[in-house]
């Protein structure tokens, strides 16, 4: 059985969605199951961060396809940070980079949906 | 007692379910890595056989989880072959086209890129079902020794 | 095509090469976690899985790398079954005298250490030989769940 | 197929074996290498590190076996550190705590032959 798990923390108003290990049609509903938390929170500004992500199919890139359309709608967005080479390559060969942003780290992420949200409030 | 007719390749039979998936990858990993592919090449061959069965136990056998997926790995002259057989539902891949990945995210699809993945990422990929009996997909890629 | 009968347990065929091994031992792993041991007695499992298919690589098939393994899980009521059939030399397993193992060092033998390992190891382990046919050797280990 | 590597250090007249990986039938020959090389040095004095080891069937435990008797008719030994319990567990059901030494750490085993050595010259 594959192991996936993720886990998320709070930081500057922005959620961060950990992920570890092996997404698949097997453990998708377990990153299905973390984004739905989130929503129902009404938490959209979300990051994840593939650091700890061993493999991904294209199971696990529907996850991201399924939820971003709502997400976007409420004004957040699912932005991606530290994404190892094997992976950027699936999300490459699928034309994810335009559909989503990457960025080399949290923070850069972080700071982007902070500044989003300071030209709004300048408007 | 089954017999074993083919002695040159391993197989590995399970039941249709997603938990089996690892394994199958496991497998495939294990047999890339034997036929002389490097991490990289290993890692597309994986994934395209996680999709090739993923799609069995999603559309052949629409989550039934006690049919069974054979994964047959043999080297024929310099070319790694992947089949694969089911008993689910026959397949007959020319209806489904090769999404235009851009055009696809405007109509907000989801789904539909586990072929164009098993495409792009093997050399050849073939499907023959005789509807009733089983169904076989055979994904190959070329072995390129470092010269 | 190959036709299975057994559908209700996984398989996996490999060739009989010590290289395989590892192979093995992730197949029963996945089995065993799958039945519900923990990873203590998933341990005890692979290991004694481990020894019966180094015993028939060295013993039955003479390290000839062509031959067949075949390894089979299944559950039977509460017992976790592990099949292993080859096609290699007949084997008779009660002319093999479980070493007293003391006594065993003091006669500075190597070896005859894998047989009391998955007798020690598993609840139950038998040998049953259909010379020119297959060898078979079934080792049981009850599932007791966690109360 | 199995990874598994051995890597030899000299500390204090002691030669140190680490043992990384899955020791089976595959890669016994591994270590058969390892010893054979110290012995052809004329090292007989040696540690096994199991702290990176995760697996040892029969296979790998009859390499040792095949070694000590060869290594002690030199005034050699071979002392076992950092076995994690499931490794230790195997050893224990096969008695080989009756034929080896196993010490917690490197140190421990090293002081030991170093002891061996000073009341061996105090003769
Ligand atoms: N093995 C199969 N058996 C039956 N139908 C299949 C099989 N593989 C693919 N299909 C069909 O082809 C379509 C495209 O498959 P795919 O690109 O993997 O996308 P998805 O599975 O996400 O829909 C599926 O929706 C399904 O209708
Ligand atoms: N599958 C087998 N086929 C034929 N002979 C076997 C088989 N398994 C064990 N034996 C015989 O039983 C003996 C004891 O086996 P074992 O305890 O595993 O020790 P070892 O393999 O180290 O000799 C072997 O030496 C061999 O003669």
């Amino acid at each position: 059985m594959s192991e996936f798990t993720t886990s998320t923390k709070q930081l500057d108003g922005v959620s961060v969605i950990n992920l570890k290990g092996f997404l698949d049609a097997h453990t998708a509903q377990v990153l299905e199951a973390a984004f739905t938390s989130l929503i129902n929170d009404g938490k959209f500004n979300i990051v994840v961060n593939f650091k700890d992500l061993a493999y991904i199919s294209s199971a696990g890139l529907g996850v991201f396809m399924a939820y971003i359309e709502n997400i976007r709608d409420n004004n957040g967005d699912i932005k991606l940070v530290e994404m190892n080479e094997k992976v950027f390559n699936i999300f490459d060969l699928l034309g994810f980079p335009l559909l989503y942003q990457i960025f080399n780290n949290e923070e850069d992420a972080i700071k982007k949906f902070n500044e989003a949200k300071q030209s709004e409030n300048a408007e | 007692m089954k017999t074993l007719n083919n002695k040159t390749s391993n197989e590995l039979t399970v039941k249709s379910k997603t938990e089996n998936l690892s394994l199958i990858r496991e497998f495939v990993c294990d047999a890339a890595k034997g036929a002389g592919f490097d991490q990289l090449t290993a890692d597309k061959i994986i994934l395209a056989v996680d999709e090739a069965c993923t799609n069995i136990i999603k559309h052949a056998y629409k989550y039934y989880p006690d049919g069974t997926i054979l994964v047959k790995v043999k080297i024929s002259g310099t070319t790694f072959i992947v089949e694969i057989v089911d008993h689910g539902n026959a397949f007959k891949p020319n209806s489904v086209t090769t999404p235009d990945i851009e055009e696809y995210y405007k109509q907000h699809k989801i789904g539909g890129l586990g072929m164009y993945l098993m495409k792009t990422l093997m050399d050849d990929v073939k499907y023959n079902s005789i509807p009733g009996k089983y169904n076989k997909v055979k994904l190959s890629k070329k072995i390129i020794s470092a010269a």
